[in-house]
């Protein structure tokens, strides 16, 4: 219900319409999904995960275990959502999860009868028999039964984001404390970012009744956020902290919209990279619940959540209200409650010498809560009364307060351990927990107002001071520093279902048969129990649990000690730290200078690394792949074709000790190499396996380009610098990528010379041009580069230009070529080519190629050191036993790549292995099924039958072990 | 001292059965427990004092040690063993890790071993007495270009060259089997898949918890809180350990300690072809079944299933920096839940609940070692990568055949620490090269 | 022999607009990496005074009327807008890499903002002042990134130019949204 | 994690590319017999503490920096490029 003159954040002129469960209800702007429906009085709003016990709003923040709803229809569709933190808006809607076929009437609640056989770990111990039961019966039922809400199965729609943000420090936490470091901080100089996790600052005390500086203590927060935002500070509200990294990396949630308006552009959430020099954590605490007999009924709800939901909303969730705590500041809660009018029946206090501070209510000194009634929803407590007498009181509601625990989560992050206080019955963090960061005010432990103002703006100062700033002069203000007088209960004995972990239907008696089979540690508790492991990862409930396994395994809290604080500390959606990925976003696209060209010529593109690159160009009448594909081989070994080679790796290499640098890293020698003229060179890694393979020009004397394969274009770059920087830092050589400079073309078949003619400035003749000569051209006016070199084993040359040019080259190479009988060719007609020939790609040199296997032995050069020269020349990398390098011609049917080799006679079993097909095509060329692969011993058995196996694809074919050169072995094309 | 002539078996009278301090599991006695109030459940395993020598010394109870001392008990009656564990058993890996298991590797060595793992997976439950809910919902390799369905298929069939099953899949087919895929924006396209149903998941914990209830049925002596500090050689032979429970003696020592591996051996004066690495691991919050396979993206590491809880569990790429810090960063985090964005977009709305990392054992080759060490009496099990909760059933009963009879199993014979010198059997899967953190 | 018609990187991909930013292309030509051998960064510098120019500091750039230097990366700078001079090779690799980067400029206030969404380094003024430069990263593509006037100016490989325009449109029009909802 | 960079200053972990140990850059002589080589290039120490490993500054300036951590705490404590002589 609504109480009349509290809701410090509802405008009460401004109705807001929603919808739960189907239910047109009504609420106020500013009030949370939480709070207008216990304004409703809807105390019923979710179902427990195991026994699927009724569940109402326990708190009234992100630690929310309970009411968790679905918001949202279709691909905006958004489960588990904390009906505790969605502000109401227009048109919402919000259903209720894990209860069918209704939150009223909830038929899996049927597992609670069943619950004597289902305590902690049952599942252990059962459907073991019969053997495939599991899989096929009892692991879709239990599947079933799981989970919470459900995703929609559509790809999200909304916008999300992710930023870096930078600061001196970075105050996490806006109550009493962060607001003051934030001032503090800043007044000394430093840039500050603030960030809270609620839609304003204040913390606690938008929940509080207290003054600051004479004044009510909401009001100093308002004139406080006007001073931040003059002092410079970066006030992030709606931002949650979620996970500590090194060196003063932080992750952030920041909600930005929740309306679900298809128009709005806005981004849902930003997922915040935030790089901080220091931090202050002053994230406040958590209240706890206690532990006894049916503590979960709906209605049953923390004491200081019921204060926020006074104070901030209006609202009371009953007419009569109980309060149960071991504290003073859950007297607070009754005191609240009574002075707004609201029938407080019971205030019990389980201290036998506590005091009344809650004046005028019925107190219960030295008592305790022992069990409640009211299924969906509370009807009344039972307590003991200090002496033994139980009593029966009528509420609603029930305010519990088992204590406080200081927010020190984020401080965990790195992976130290809080340590216990007995005075205060919680962990606290210790010193130095997060290099730079240092925890104030609740989350350190001190609960009251006036100790976190001071705490808090210290901590601002020495941060300051820390960064070489003069600490600047700030008052701290007036505030009320109460008692907390703790006395630590856990649970109240007694014999039926007491609740520790709400969500995951953990209770003591769990707990306690964990620790009676053995599970004593507290992560074997925590794991065998899921005490802690639901949505709210027990924010409220694994103190309580730890201290109850304390109890039952007879040791200290502080020996039994806690789990692990794992980020992040607010669950964060995938959208948004993976914001951006979606489609297209997840790595760069690489587009060639041709690749408006090769689309409008109706090539389909496939993705080489980040490149695109064209599989074929097809033409009309043309109705398969290999159709395209066998006419460019053909064109390229008749005529000419034109196939943009701008995607291979190049690199620059200049200076008087680039030929020595080369011989380093180059299996074979280079520093012999001729200006004008280019070499085919080899690549070891240090461990003596084949890295890449490519050619290397020597334009002048001092100047040499490499080319690497496309593939590898990274890693010999990275290498490359390496063994520069690591190993001839002082050798004049200079490393420059030039790969997006130049545009660069194959012009490959017995017409390329004819075709480049037309283009060049200079005709070419095999005197200054033979194979293997580099040099610089004009092209169409244009200054470039030509390499006679070839990869489909034809008269060839590559051309190449400045990059802006490329796309022209392009069309003027491909039309000169389709006027001579030729054309533009991709790279299914490149690969065919190459297989033709014998020549490598990274099919065949994978990683774990050697120079041997592939019949490079002796290029690795005797005269010289070379990068992987020592390893690669350990016995297991060379000699018989290993799989060579092979041409395989089919005799019969095809050669899948993929496929196994084995004797003709053999059983396709792994034993009588003896290699694989790595590359295969039909040869137009030679009107044959080709094959390259490796086999053991294979350079000794060309001639050979060998029997190819593809179980994968079903298929069997006979094959002739042939030397890999399949095409022109005597190489007198390419001279020609 | 005990001097151990070299190549000696030993065959100690055991309880190979092994009776189960916490009695025998099932239905009817859950059943019957229930029915009286649930006061019959006893400790699952004893905790008992260190002894003054044992036969056997297991470092390290984890998955692969406490398996390892099960198989000794189970398959080789050798009984007087005790695990040695640092802080509580099932600590290390086994708890923390993405739960897949599978026998889907291409390189002779992995492949055997693998095969072998997973048919003990396969009969585990019944061996144990422990549901350890193994659940072979099947795991599905998308590929993404035509080199890449190529190396499936090469990779499926060395699988079926194996004994195991691999199914090519092209992308229709894959489009069937899990249709919250991007097939149709995502970067890299969906070309199939190589699916091999025999792979799934199991529940992690209870893994080590049933192997531990077995080891300590058959008598071994599970020992927690227990550090070694020392390893004590004598002559070339090993005697025993030193630990913050005092010296114990031991014929044998076997060490088993992934993320500590470099430290334990060195306390044997060797050093090891091992980098530490952290891996991460991430769940989102409880959801009604949407996956039902274990599905991996080809373009980067990341690879997801769902657990009986609902929750998405799913991981990717190292950190790759060495580190002992069992916690990862944000831009691999963020990398990981990116390719979930490109591949599956339809688990936006799912939250990442938690995250944590795991110190892996990273060898040059990415594949693990279990042989003898130079010290006669002291064994090495170590380098399993990530590959290392698939493994635990095989490693354990590899392990145990070379303790027991010091000579390799023949399916885990060829990971061998001398590999990398001799160049003989490298089983380099990823193709990467000796630079460990690339495997 | 006819010309061969020139084409930026992102030719059609811009101008774009949201709220008050305008990402435009920038075509600084030639564009030539120095990079000094080892020892040789001193001859270099005094040849670049000699030009009206000067050797950067790492992270910042040179600009005068006789042209720019950036630089660029460990013992390497860009030189804009005019050719080294030839007697430079001496001393200093020189490379012609006017074809290799697409030059974007983010123009708007706040546009730190906006790349504050992708790139992974303080842009914002007090951290980032004129002629400040940085390698570093603008989503997944490596860059380079000045503070050039009013404006930024952003180096991507050219062939990424699509990718870049896309990621910056993006926060743009995020950045846009978010504002006009206040 | 971050890194501060000799030239770029204080960078984000993301642009940095790991290789490994730092004895990488005392490459053996040719000479020096296989297995001397063949320690190298697979044997670690693998400290649990401070060690030195190389990072690459790949997304950034390109040099290639030997840093000098704790691999379980992940303190740094000089990050110092590997031409610096």
């Amino acid at each position: 219900m609504r109480v009349e003159g509290y809701g410090r954040e509802i405008d009460r002129a401004q109705p807001v319409g929603y919808r739960f469960d189907g239910v047109s209800r009504r609420g106020l702007l500013g009030d949370t999904l939480a709070s207008a429906l216990l304004a409703e009085d809807v105390r019923l709003v979710g179902r427990s995960f195991k026994y699927h016990r009724p569940r109402g709003v326990l708190t009234a923040g992100s630690e929310e275990p309970n009411a968790l709803v679905t918001v949202g229809r279709g691909a905006r569709q958004d489960p588990n959502v904390r009906a505790t933190t969605l502000p109401l808006f227009d048109g919402l809607e919000a259903v209720s999860q894990n209860r069918w076929p209704s939150l009223d009437f909830d038929a899996m609640a049927l597992t609670d009868l069943a619950a004597p056989f289902l305590g902690a770990g049952f599942y252990y111990k059962t459907f073991m028999w019969p053997k495939a039961f599991w899989e096929k019966l009892y692991e879709p039922l239990i599947r079933r039964a799981a989970g919470l809400g459900a995703l929609s199965g559509e790809p999200i729609e909304e916008q999300y984001e992710k930023a870096f943000g930078f600061c001196d420090l970075l105050v996490i936490g806006g109550g009493p404390a962060g607001i003051m470091a934030a001032l503090a901080a800043a007044a000394s100089g430093l840039d500050v970012i603030l960030a809270d996790e609620q839609d304003r600052l204040g913390g606690r005390l938008l929940s509080e009744d207290e003054q600051i500086d004479g004044q009510p203590a909401h009001l100093w927060v308002a004139a406080q956020a006007q001073a931040l935002a003059g002092a410079g500070v970066r006030v992030m509200t709606g931002t949650t902290v979620t996970g500590v990294y090194d060196q003063g990396s932080f992750g952030a949630l920041e909600r930005i919209s929740a309306t679900q308006d298809p128009a709005d552009a806005t981004p849902v959430a930003c997922f915040w990279r935030i790089a901080a020099r220091r931090a202050v954590l002053a994230a406040g605490a958590l209240e706890r619940p206690i532990a006894f007999e049916n503590n979960d009924r709906p209605g049953v709800m923390l004491a200081g959540a019921l204060r926020s939901y006074l104070h901030r909303w209006g609202v009371a969730p009953g007419r009569r209200v109980a309060v149960f705590g071991n504290n003073d500041d859950a007297h607070r809660t009754a005191r609240d409650l009574a002075a707004a009018g609201v029938r407080v029946s019971a205030l019990v206090d389980a201290r036998p010498d506590a005091q009344n501070l809650a004046g005028d209510v019925p107190f219960y000194p030295g008592a305790v809560v022992t069990g409640t009634t009211g299924r969906k929803g509370l009807t009344g407590i039972m307590l003991r009364k200090q002496g033994g007498a139980q009593i029966r009181v009528e509420a609603q509601a029930l305010g519990v307060s088992g204590g406080w625990n200081p927010t020190l989560h984020l401080a965990c992050h790195l992976g130290r351990k809080p340590v216990w206080n007995p005075g205060l019955a919680a962990f606290v963090p210790g010193d130095g927990m997060v290099p730079g960061m240092r925890v104030v005010g609740a989350a350190r432990g001190a609960f009251d107002t006036a100790s976190a103002l001071a705490e808090g703006a210290e901590a601002g100062l020495a941060m300051a001071e820390a960064l070489g700033r003069r600490r600047a002069d700030v008052a701290v203000p007036q505030a009320v520093a109460a008692g907390y007088g703790i006395h630590a209960l856990w649970a109240v004995p007694g014999g039926g279902r007491a609740w520790l972990d709400f969500q995951n239907d953990v209770t003591v008696k769990d707990v306690t048969q964990a620790a009676a089979e053995n599970y004593r540690s507290v992560e074997h508790m925590k794991r065998y129990t899921t005490q802690g492991m639901a949505t709210d990862q027990g924010k409220s409930s694994n103190v309580g649990a730890l201290a109850v396994l304390a109890d039952a395994t007879a040791r200290s809290i502080a020996e039994t000690g806690v789990t692990t604080f794992r980020p992040p500390f607010v669950p964060v959606p995938i959208a948004a730290m993976g914001a951006g990925a979606q489609g297209k976003g997840f790595a760069p696209e690489r587009r060639t200078t041709s690749d408006a060209a090769s689309r409008a010529r109706g090539a389909p593109m496939i993705e080489a690394g980040l490149w695109y690159r064209p599989s074929y160009f097809p033409r009309a009448g043309e109705t398969t792949w290999r159709d395209a594909c066998d006419r460019e081989v053909r064109m390229v070994r008749e005529s000419v074709g034109i196939c943009d080679v701008s995607t291979l790796g190049k690199i620059a290499l200049q200076g008087p000790d680039t030929g020595a640098f080369l011989d380093l890293v180059y299996a074979n020698m280079f520093s012999t190499l001729k200006p004008g003229r280019v070499r085919y060179g080899l690549m070891l890694r240090e461990d003596g396996h084949v890295m890449d393979d490519g050619t290397t020009a020597r334009l002048s004397e001092q100047e040499w380009v490499m080319t690497t394969t496309t593939a590898a274009a990274g890693q010999v770059m990275r290498h490359l610098e390496f063994v520069q920087q690591a190993y001839a830092p002082d050798k004049a050589v200079r490393l420059t990528s030039v790969t997006e400079h130049w545009a660069q073309f194959a012009v490959a078949g017995p017409k390329a010379r004819a075709l480049l003619n037309t283009l060049l400035d200079a005709p070419l003749d095999d005197t200054r041009w033979p194979f293997m000569a580099c040099g610089p051209v004009t092209v169409c006016g244009i200054a470039g580069r030509l390499f006679r070199i070839s990869f489909s084993g034809e008269h060839a040359y590559e051309v190449a230009v400045p990059a802006r040019y490329g796309a022209a080259l392009f069309e003027r190479l491909v039309a000169q070529a389709e006027a001579m009988g030729g054309g533009a060719y991709g790279m299914e007609a490149l690969n065919v080519l190459r297989i033709e020939k014998g020549h490598i790609t990274h099919a065949e040199i994978h990683g774990r190629t050697t120079a041997f296997d592939i019949g490079f032995g002796r290029m690795v050069s005797a005269k010289k050191d070379c990068i992987g020269k020592v390893l690669s020349q350990r016995p297991g990398l060379t000699g018989d036993s290993r799989a060579q390098f092979v041409g395989l011609r089919s005799l019969g049917g095809e050669i899948p790549a993929g496929g196994h080799l084995f004797a003709e006679e053999a059983k396709p079993v792994a034993a009588h292995d003896e290699g694989y097909v790595t590359s295969t095509c039909y040869s137009p060329t030679l009107g044959e099924v080709r094959a390259l692969g490796f086999l053991t011993n294979g350079r000794a058995r060309h001639g050979e039958r060998i029997k190819m196996v593809d179980h994968m694809r079903g298929i069997t074919t006979l094959c002739e072990v042939t030397d890999p050169v399949a095409f022109d072995p005597e190489g007198g094309r390419v001279r020609g | 001292m005990l001097l151990l002539a070299s190549g000696a078996t030993l065959c100690i009278a055991g309880n190979r059965r092994g009776r189960n301090v916490a009695g025998e599991f099932s239905g009817w006695r859950l059943f019957r427990e229930g029915l009286t109030r649930n006061r019959g459940w006893t400790a699952h395993w004893r905790d008992p004092d260190p002894k003054d020598s044992y036969d056997v010394l297991i470092i390290g109870g984890g998955g692969h040690g406490l398996a390892t001392a099960f198989y000794l008990a189970q398959e080789h009656g050798i009984t007087n063993v005790a695990v040695l564990e640092k802080g509580y058993l099932g600590g290390g890996n086994i708890g923390r890790n993405t739960t897949i298991v599978r026998a889907n590797y291409n390189m002779p060595g992995n492949s055997e071993f693998y095969s072998h793992s997973l048919k003990l997976w396969e009969g585990m439950e019944q061996a144990l007495n422990f549901n350890t809910m193994m659940s072979q919902r099947g795991v599905l390799n998308l590929f993404h270009s035509d080199g890449q369905r190529d190396y499936a298929a090469r990779r499926g069939n060395t699988m079926a060259g194996q004994g195991d099953d691999a199914v090519l899949l092209d992308r229709d087919g894959v489009r069937a089997m899990v249709p919250a895929l991007d097939f149709d924006n995502g970067r890299f396209p969906i070309y199939g898949g190589l699916f091999h149903p025999r792979g799934g998941t199991a529940r992690h914990d209870a893994v080590a918890w049933g192997y531990a209830r077995g080891a300590d049925s058959r008598g071994v002596d599970l020992i927690q809180n227990c550090e070694v500090t020392g390893i004590d050689i004598e002559n070339g032979h090993v005697t025993g350990v030193q630990t913050s429970r005092g010296p114990i003696r031991a014929r044998k020592v076997g060490i088993v300690v992934a993320g500590r591996s470099s430290q334990v051996a060195a306390m044997a004066g060797m050093r090891l072809p091992i980098e530490s690495h952290v891996l991460q691991a991430f769940v989102t919050e409880g959801l009604k079944p949407c996956i039902d396979h274990v599905v991996t993206f080809g373009m980067g590491h990341f690879y997801i299933s769902q657990s009986d809880k609902g929750g998405l569990v799913f991981g990717g790429d190292l950190d790759f920096y060495a580190s002992y810090a069992a916690r990862g960063n944000l831009p691999m985090a963020e990398h990981v839940v990116e390719a979930a964005m490109t591949l599956m977009p339809a688990i936006g709305k799912a939250r990442v609940l938690r995250s944590w990392g795991g110190i892996m054992d990273m060898s040059p080759d990415g594949s693990p070692i279990i042989d003898k060490t130079p010290v006669e009496g002291l064994y090495l099990n170590c380098g399993w990568c990530y590959g290392g909760f698939k493994a635990v059933p095989g490693s354990g009963f590899s392990f145990a055949h070379l303790l027991a009879t010091d000579r390799p199993h023949g399916p885990a014979a060829r990971f061998r620490l001398d590999r990398f010198e001799t160049g003989r059997g490298l089983m380099d899967e990823e193709g990467t090269g000796a630079q460990h953190n690339l495997h | 022999m006819a010309e061969l018609e020139a084409r930026t990187p992102a030719h059609g991909l811009v101008p774009v607009s949201h709220g008050p930013w305008t990402l435009t292309e920038e075509t600084p030509d030639p564009i030539w990496t120095l990079a000094p051998y080892p020892g040789q960064a001193d001859v270099l510098s005094t040849a670049l005074l000699r030009a009206g120019l000067d050797w950067p500091s790492p992270g910042m750039a040179v600009s005068t009327d006789d042209g720019r230097v950036l630089w660029s990366g460990r013992d390497q700078a860009f030189l804009l807008g005019r050719e080294p001079e030839p007697d430079w090779a001496a001393h200093t690799a020189l490379t012609d890499v006017s074809d290799a980067w697409c030059v974007l400029r983010l123009h708007g206030v706040g546009a730190e903002e906006v790349l504050a969404r992708l790139v992974p380094v303080d842009l914002r003024m007090k951290a980032f002042p004129n002629n400040a430069v940085a390698r570093t990263l603008c989503g997944h593509m490596t860059v380079l990134v000045t503070r050039y006037g009013p404006a930024f100016e952003i180096y991507a490989f050219r062939s990424m130019a699509g990718t870049l325009v896309h990621e910056l449109e993006t926060a743009m029009a995020a950045l846009a949204a978010r504002r006009a909802g206040r | 994690m971050r890194l501060t960079c000799p030239l770029c200053g204080e960078r984000d972990r993301r642009e940095f590319y790991y290789q490994g140990a730092a004895e990488a850059l005392q490459r053996p002589d040719p000479q020096a017999p296989a297995q001397v080589w063949s320690d190298w290039v697979h044997l670690r120490d693998n400290p649990a503490g401070r060690t030195r490993d190389l990072w690459f500054h790949e997304a950034g300036c390109g040099a290639w920096l030997a840093v000098e951590r704790d691999t379980v705490t992940h303190e740094i404590f000089s990050v110092e490029r590997i031409d610096a002589g």
